[in-house]
């Protein structure tokens, strides 16, 4: 059935779809950032498409991936058409020295919650976001920290954190120190 | 220069090449046991064995050797009843052991049943006991229930070492692994065995039961024990150095190491200096830090300019050494290159005798002309010409008395990670860090420039840093400037600065190291490289390390 | 939409209760700036409203979450598959059964694997239990802040009893950890159906005595009536699931439309509303309540016996027999238990229908036995982004029964 | 299947419930028929009174951890570690030695549970390749006045499971 | 002279102090141990004094001491005064109402017959109303000051409707003095229904409870607390400050339930029994003592039952249902009393 979806996007948007698969049955396409909002406007306009319901907007930090070569991150828009019943996933892989995207706020109210949350946790921008800060970290949080260079034991407390250390355990330095 | 296809990819391969060197070539993974690229081939564990066409039987892909046109399968139906079948039977006398075997978690027999097996046994019957915690030597113990008479062991005495202590005794099931009566397994290189061991029948004594192999965080380093610099995988639990294992490189040591190296790290955890020490003043404070004892030996230098000396340890990394040398000339001090014996055991193996790890590396930074050795300076100190001595390393090979020695001396400093003779007369001692808390490059005997690599955080932290990073401080207290801030900035003006090391960098340095005068271009052949992610050597496949211990981040 | 589920009734509109009949516009008052939260009593200590009021009116809200934020995606990425398993507990709260199971079905969805139909039947048994206690818990909870301690204790009275059922089948009432990826650690019960029977009365019981304190008392009604109203294509705007998006009138439920585990074998109703407003999110719960015991009686006859798990020792623990006598088991059970099951390679979105809507898991897997990546798609999340919209130009004490009747969970919700 | 949406009905309000008072004395008769109820029969109450009546917990109940023992009362713990390596929340801390007798090899010197850190999910019970570990004491955890008492070693643990009503050491402990 | 001051004194003791100051104490241990009834739980029992524990009626001296014993916490305000002020301005003025109610006949149960002893009634728990939103305005907080507003909106609108409802017992019993109405209510219509006020005015007794519970900040009409919304008027009170607002609420509930006895509730009168003196005289004061208990018990089940009202809504229905429904009572009791008059009926 979204066969149909994908096999429609890739007709319209041949130009910049960059690939497509359909593992285990979820059906997804690889799109270039600057085709985002145009996809996105056609797949929720277009009456055989109606994806009227953007389901989850994530992102992906690649460069831990075993022999994986090419853009670091990857942003995920899953998309669900309630009237048609069918779904659909679309990837934007993004290089990180440029990370910025078209947000979709203005085609999806809980859009931008979304994109604050990808924001927040792994510093890709939304361009003409309404409301671009961060939603579940402080504003004074250095880092993004699903990405996967953010240490997982990165402590960043606001005020000092009194130290219990475990039994055979300390906690590692906060900083090395110079001499 | 037969051609041949192995599941359907072709590939060309020299004339004596196995099925299952070609097979790895390709990528393909073929179950081992026996085999090991070091040593011959006895195709005894028929664990790879795969299918190749109009061939009646399934053949050894260890042991056959490629012909053109051949046809190779690795994963039929065939092939894998007889993967299944082949561990059902190596499993029939095994005891259920993992609880208690050291091996579990890079266990090969593990490891191919989860990938080739995975289904239960239809033999009932009563299991073979034979000896447990059989010591073989002074370091290694046997378990010949767990053997799965592989024989790698075998070869390594007869091939390796030469010196074949070990024999399999018996038939049939109750076949055995041991030494020849009245002798035992006890050579230089006699811990490889424990390595090579597929399953758990070989343990080392010494970390027996310490702790299980996949809480343990590794990381690729070099043995600083002689002028080999053999490649080290150094596993650490928690900030603790638990073992040495070595690591291929086939332009070094291929896939062996020494016991001594391999015992090393237990020198450096016995005897570490940790505390900064000032004998000249009497403190009035109850504690001093790295940092007044560093200001306190820059101002002794500083007042004795010409009147001082730098002894260079021949260990110390490229890093320290051009930084120590840097600020030896801008003091006026004299240098000369210390370090420890030149004359400990050798042989055409691996060890040499000279025991420091870098001679090399601090010629070639210190120029044209050599620096003087211990000698020259035993002589220098006697005639008195020197008010301050600085000694960089605590190991020093020297007097009997460097008390006596140093009589005249007015201030003796040791930038020291290790204690000595020489330590306990020093009048500054400044605790440094040993070779595993810190990054830097090693030069060998034969002019391969390698990286060491920091295993474990800075211990106790804040008073132990490196040799350069105290040098910094002793530079910038004498008034001198030094800007550098890490192990990389330095080695990239060691490499603006000396042709030798033209082009290099840490990344090009990579796992293998390149030798002096490369241009940064790598020399490893491919074929060796291939090889070096042979799955069926324990001790080269991914470290199959939890990574999920949190403070190992 | 033309579709026969939506049942919105355009005509009938909501009407404000409280419009300002006169022009205040020259009155020249300054808005009064409220912190409420994250320590206030109806915010459940993990939100924080900053509230302008005009009066009582809130005139703008700023809605800040995140202070119950533990990292979990990250954790995740730490621990092997099956280490994942007891923090999905800690997700929502109410409900930690149908996170279990949710999380199960996506590693299962990546491996490609289906479990066997007992296990997949004590699965929706468990969800159901468990979408009893969330549901229980929001009616409860939403009395409560309303100032209705007494159904509040009565729900959380027969909350408990769903409990203790919980308990007995998984040895703990909330951290159960129950489901294991390809199977389920535990059969039923010998005596569990017993005692659903001695406590399905009771429950009965206690439902009716809640409904009479609330659902047509006067007050009640008028605190909830046309109170958080949300309009259909706002609902779906945001990405509202579950109860929230059926009491506008969309009847997408995850078990009717993309049925998983056997929620086509069973025979029950969708509730919806058409309102969008609190009350029709209190009657679809009530509702929904009375459908789950049905499905649990369903399940009850449809039932089998068999396996409770895949026989692959691959992706299951070998049983312990095995473990202790046979080296093959041992090893099997060792390489799950160091290493984790090795997923394959690859990306998958599974969703399922969790007590507050559609709870998704987009996981990415290296190949190895740890997640590569693991997002939740929480329910709460869209929900909560919602929010304002359906309390700007209410009364401060209307934010307390929305609030509840979306049932924000902070662990879901903030992860 | 039949009709699979169901619109809830909400009723018109007439003069009965707009009128307040119906409706709240009927809410009167519930609260007022429960006061007597409880107060007379003390029939609903349900609230245990806790140290004095205990509640049954079922069979399946994770509670503290208990160490069982071989059938000459030493530990029946190999020190595999493979509990601690399932213990998503890191509390299990094990150091493990030879043992003299050269039968049991390895054996646990130390063997510590944080239970302030355990989250009880059970994994270790299911990890243990020995049935040395059980989570089947039927007492939760307890508060205390300080840390260190929570941090329960080996003794601890093996007496704890002396407590318990299964049986102890032997084949099918 | 003197004797007139002990006396007072003698009977402000054992009024206010024995019995109110019980009652109202006693009533934060019957609050707790009725909702725990209404909601199948057993309630607090667990203070024990020699292993006795009754039931867990001494957690009212572990509260007591935990009260006095707690931090007292001043926030920054500019009116500390004011602050320290509130709760005794809100306790006393509730303490007041006593000295008017007739707890039994004659003048030894009453502390003082004031003549217009409805009207000071009244007029004194129109006071209450400082207490609570002087506190709370100087409490500095925001919410506290939203509690400050509603309370006063809540307070002012419910006093008159509270004051319309009386107007219908002071026209039937043609007296605004308190002794008067119950001694009033001690007669027999038609021979055997006694002429209590709930008998004769049953639509301003319910009036009269729903204006005073509102009056008295309770469930369904405890906004300006509304702890789950506002968190409360006494926000940033502590200890013995905190303390003494939450007496004033209980004895507000002591004062609801012994005004409704005497103006409803025939006071102290034991119906069928006319006559005072001995043990009769004891009693009628038990029965007023039951009587007030009875409505203290109707208010505590009401309070356990009912959800909360919202702002607007109690607005709504202070203006819009209790006004104009007060002023349809007193025209009935105006156009029956005239027909009774007229001897129509």
């Amino acid at each position: 059935m979204s066969q149909q979806v994908l096999d429609q996007i890739v007709k319209r948007f041949s130009d910049s779809v960059l690939s497509t698969h359909a593992h285990r049955g979820d059906e997804t396409v690889v799109l270039h950032r600057n085709a985002l909002v145009a996809v996105v406007q056609f797949l929720r306009d277009d009456p055989q498409m109606a994806f009227n319901f953007c389901v989850d907007i994530t992102a992906v930090d690649l460069s831990a991936m075993p022999d994986y070569v090419g853009p670091r991150f990857e942003v995920v828009y899953h998309f669900h058409s309630l009237s048609h019943k069918h779904r659909i996933r679309l990837k934007v892989p993004l290089e990180e020295a440029d990370l910025e995207l078209d947000s979709l706020s203005h085609l999806y109210g809980g859009a931008n919650w979304f994109e604050r949350e990808v924001w927040d946790m792994f510093g890709v921008r939304f361009r003409n976001s309404p409301d671009h800060r961060r939603i579940l970290l402080y504003e004074e949080f250095v880092g993004h920290p699903l990405r996967k260079d953010y240490p997982q034991r990165g402590y960043q407390p606001l005020i000092d954190m009194p130290t219990l250390p475990r039994p055979d355990e300390e906690l590692p330095p906060l900083a090395s120190e110079d001499l | 220069m037969p051609t041949l296809k192995i599941d359907g990819q072709e590939i060309q391969v020299e004339k004596g090449t196995t099925i299952l060197q070609a097979a790895q070539r390709l990528g393909i993974r073929i179950p081992t046991f026996c085999y090991h690229p070091g040593l011959s081939i006895a195709a005894n564990c028929r664990m790879c064995l795969v299918e190749v066409a109009k061939s009646p039987k399934p053949m050894p892909a260890c042991h056959a050797q490629c012909a053109d046109g051949m046809e190779v399968f690795t994963n039929t139906q065939k092939v894998q009843e007889t993967q299944k079948a082949i561990l059902e039977f190596i499993l029939l006398n095994h005891p259920v052991d993992c609880p208690i075997c050291d091996q579990a978690g890079e266990c090969v027999l593990q490891d191919n049943y989860a990938d080739y097996s995975l289904s239960p046994s239809r033999l009932f019957t009563k299991k073979v006991h034979k000896a447990k915690a059989k010591p073989l030597g002074p370091k290694i113990i046997l378990d010949a229930e767990r053997c799965i008479l592989c024989t790698r062991c075998v070869r390594f005495g007869d091939e390796i070492t030469k010196t074949g202590e070990l024999r399999v005794m018996s038939r049939g099931e109750h076949s055995e692994i041991t030494t020849f009566p009245g002798k035992t397994l006890d050579n230089p290189y006699s811990l490889n065995v424990v390595d090579i061991c597929p399953v758990g029948a070989l343990t080392s004594i010494d970390f027996r039961f310490k702790r299980r192999v996949w809480f343990m965080s590794a990381t690729r380093s070099v043995c600083t024990e002689c002028a080999r610099g053999c490649n080290i995988r150094i596993d650490s639990f928690q900030n603790k150095i638990e073992r040495y294992v070595p690591n291929y490189n086939p332009k070094v040591n291929q896939w062996w190491i020494c016991d001594s190296g391999r015992m090393s790290h237990t020198r450096w955890t016995a005897n570490r200096v940790t505390e900064p020490r000032n004998t000249r003043t009497e403190s009035s404070k109850t504690a001093i830090s790295t940092r007044d004892v560093a200001d306190e030996m820059a101002k002794a230098l500083v007042t004795s300019g010409k009147a001082s000396a730098f002894v260079l340890d021949a260990s110390m990394p490229n890093e320290d050494a051009f930084v120590a040398l840097r600020l030896a000339r801008a003091v006026g001090s004299r240098l000369y290159l210390g370090g420890r014996a030149q004359n400990g055991p050798q042989d055409e193996l691996l060890r040499l005798a000279d025991r420091n790890a870098n001679r090399t590396g601090i010629s070639a930074i210190a120029g044209p002309s050599p620096l003087p050795g211990l000698a020259e300076f035993q002589k220098d100190v006697a005639s008195g010409a020197f008010k301050t001595v600085l000694f960089i390393g605590g190991e020093h090979e020297g007097p009997d008395k460097w008390a006596k020695l140093l009589e005249k001396v007015s201030v003796i400093g040791v930038l020291a990670d290790i204690r000595s003779d020489l330590v306990d007369i020093a009048h500054i001692v400044i605790p440094a860090a040993v070779p595993q808390m810190r990054e830097g490059t090693v030069v060998n005997s034969h002019g391969r420039v390698q990286r060491i690599r920091q295993a474990i955080r800075l211990e106790p932290a804040g008073v132990v840093f490196p040799y350069w990073r105290i040098l910094k401080r002793i530079a910038t207290t004498a008034g001198l400037e030094a800007t550098w801030n890490s192990e990389r900035a330095i080695f990239g003006e060691i490499v603006a600065s000396m042709p030798q090391f033209a082009e290099m960098t840490y990344d090009k340095l990579g796992d293998l190291g390149l030798p002096l005068g490369s241009n940064g271009l790598s020399d490893v052949d491919v074929d060796a490289a291939t090889r070096n992610i042979d799955p069926s050597a324990p001790q080269y496949r991914k470290t199959n390390i939890n990574s999920r211990m949190p403070w190992q981040h | 939409m033309s579709n026969a589920l939506l049942l919105n009734d355009k005509s009938r509109g909501s009407k404000p209760g409280y419009a300002p009949s006169v022009d205040e516009s020259d009155l020249h008052t300054e808005h009064m700036v409220l912190n409420m939260g994250p320590s206030h009593p109806a915010t459940h200590g993990t939100t924080k409203f900053i509230l302008k009021l005009e009066g009582e009116t809130v005139a703008d809200v700023d809605i800040h979450i995140g202070y119950l934020h533990r990292g979990f995606e990250k954790m995740c990425e730490s621990g092997t598959w099956a280490q994942v398993l007891p923090y999905t507990d800690r997700l929502n709260y109410s409900s930690p059964l149908c996170n279990n199971v949710g999380y199960v079905l996506a590693v299962e969805k990546l491996l490609g694997i289906e479990v066997p139909d007992r296990a997949k039947y004590i699965r929706a048994l468990v969800c159901e239990m468990s979408r009893i206690t969330d549901h229980f818990t929001a009616i409860g909870a939403g009395a409560l802040e309303l100032g209705g301690y007494t159904p509040f204790l009565y729900g959380v009275q027969a909350r408990e009893m769903f409990y203790e059922l919980v308990e007995e089948l998984t040895g703990a009432r909330l951290t159960t950890a129950f489901t294991r990826i390809g199977g389920v650690k535990h059969d039923l019960t010998s005596d569990f159906w017993e005692h659903v029977d001695a406590v399905l009365p009771e429950v009965e019981r206690l439902m009716i005595d809640v409904d009479k304190l609330l659902t047509n008392n006067r007050i009640f009604y008028d605190r909830m009536v046309d109170v958080g109203t949300i309009s259909q294509d706002d609902a779906i705007s945001y990405g509202f699931t579950g109860i929230c998006l059926r009491s506008t009138g969309v009847g997408y439920d995850v078990r009717k439309d993309y049925p998983y585990l056997i929620y086509d074998r069973l025979d029950f109703d969708v509730p919806v509303g058409h309102r969008g407003d609190n009350y029709d999110r209190y009657l679809c719960r009530v509702e929904e309540i009375r459908q789950s015991i049905r499905m649990m009686k369903q399940i009850r006859e449809q039932m089998e016996p068999g396996p409770i798990a895949v026989d692959d020792w691959g992706v299951v623990l070998p049983p312990k027999d095995a473990v202790y006598n046979s080296i093959e088991a041992m090893i099997a059970h060792f390489k799950l238990i160091m290493e984790g099951v090795k997923v394959p390679r690859g990306e998958v979105y599974s969703y399922t229908e969790a007590g507050n809507g559609e709870l998704g898991f987009y996981l990415v897997s290296d190949g190895s036995g740890r997640p590569y990546r693991l997002r939740i798609r929480p329910p709460c999340f869209a929900l909560m982004s919602g929010l304002k919209k359906m309390i700007v130009g209410k009364l401060l004490a209307d934010i307390v029964p929305t609030y509840d009747t979306i049932n924000m969970i902070g662990g879901e919700n903030d992860r | 299947m039949a009709a699979t949406v169901r619109p809830v009905q909400r009723k018109e309000f007439k003069f009965r419930e707009s009128s307040y008072l119906p409706e709240v004395l009927r809410g009167l008769a519930i609260t007022t028929r429960q006061f007597w109820r409880n107060l007379v029969g003390q029939r609903d109450i349900v609230t245990l009174q806790y140290p004095e009546v205990k509640k049954r917990y079922p069979n399946r109940f994770r509670g503290r951890h208990r160490l069982m023992l071989r059938d000459d009362g030493q530990v029946r713990c190999v020190a595999c570690m493979l509990c601690s390596t399932a213990c998503p929340a890191n509390c299990i801390h094990i150091v493990a030695a030879e043992h003299t007798n050269t039968s049991i090899e390895k054996f646990p010197q130390k063997f510590e549970i944080d239970l302030l850190v355990c989250i009880y999910c059970g994994f270790c019970e299911e990890a243990c390749p020995c049935d040395a570990i059980r989570m089947d004491s039927g007492r939760h955890s307890l508060p205390t006045f300080s840390r260190s008492p929570q941090n329960i070693g080996k003794i601890d643990l093996m007496e704890i499971g002396s407590l318990s009503i299964a049986k102890q050491g032997g084949k099918n402990a | 002279m003197l004797e007139l001051i002990l006396l007072s004194v003698a009977k402000v003791m054992g009024i206010v102090m024995v019995f109110v100051m019980a009652v109202a104490a006693l009533l934060t241990w019957i609050e707790r141990k009725q909702s725990a009834l209404i909601q199948n739980r057993v309630g607090p029992n667990r203070a024990s004094v020699a292993g006795l524990r009754l039931g867990g009626i001494f957690h009212l001296a572990a509260d007591a001491v935990k009260m006095l014993t707690k931090e007292d916490f001043d926030p920054e305000t500019d009116n500390p005064l004011m602050f320290r002020l509130a709760p005794f301005l809100a306790v006393v003025p509730v303490m007041l109402l006593f000295a008017v109610i007739p707890f039994g006949p004659g003048e030894h149960f009453l502390i003082s017959n004031v003549g217009v002893g409805a009207l000071f009634i009244l007029a004194v728990s129109s006071l209450g109303v400082y207490g609570s939103t002087i506190g709370a305005w100087a409490s500095n907080n925001n919410f506290a000051m939203l509690g400050s507003i509603r309370t006063t909106a809540q307070m002012i609108s419910y006093e008159v409707s509270m004051g319309l409802n009386l107007v219908g017992i002071f026209m039937i019993y043609e007296s605004v003095n308190l002794q008067d109405i119950v001694i009033e209510q001690g007669s027999l219509i038609w021979g055997w229904l006694p002429a209590w006020g709930i008998v004769l005015q049953p639509l301003a007794f319910i009036l009269f409870m729903t204006a005073s519970i509102a009056e008295t900040k309770r469930a369904p009409f405890d906004l300006p607390e509304g702890e789950s919304e506002i968190v409360g008027y006494f926000v940033e009170f502590s200890s013995m400050r905190f303390g003494l607002l939450a007496l004033s609420e209980f004895i507000g509930i002591v004062a609801v339930g012994a005004t409704a006895a005497v103006l409803f509730l025939g006071g102290w009168q034991i119906p069928w029994v006319q006559g005072t003196g001995g043990w009769l005289t004891v009693a009628q004061v038990g029965a007023m003592i039951l009587k007030t208990l009875f409505v203290v018990w109707l208010q505590m089940a009401i309070r356990w039952t009912l959800p909360r009202f919202r702002y607007d809504q109690l607005m709504r229905l202070g203006w819009q249902y209790l006004l104009p429904l007060s002023l349809l009572n007193i025209f009935i009791t105006g156009v029956v009393l005239m027909f009774v008059e007229q001897g129509r009926i």
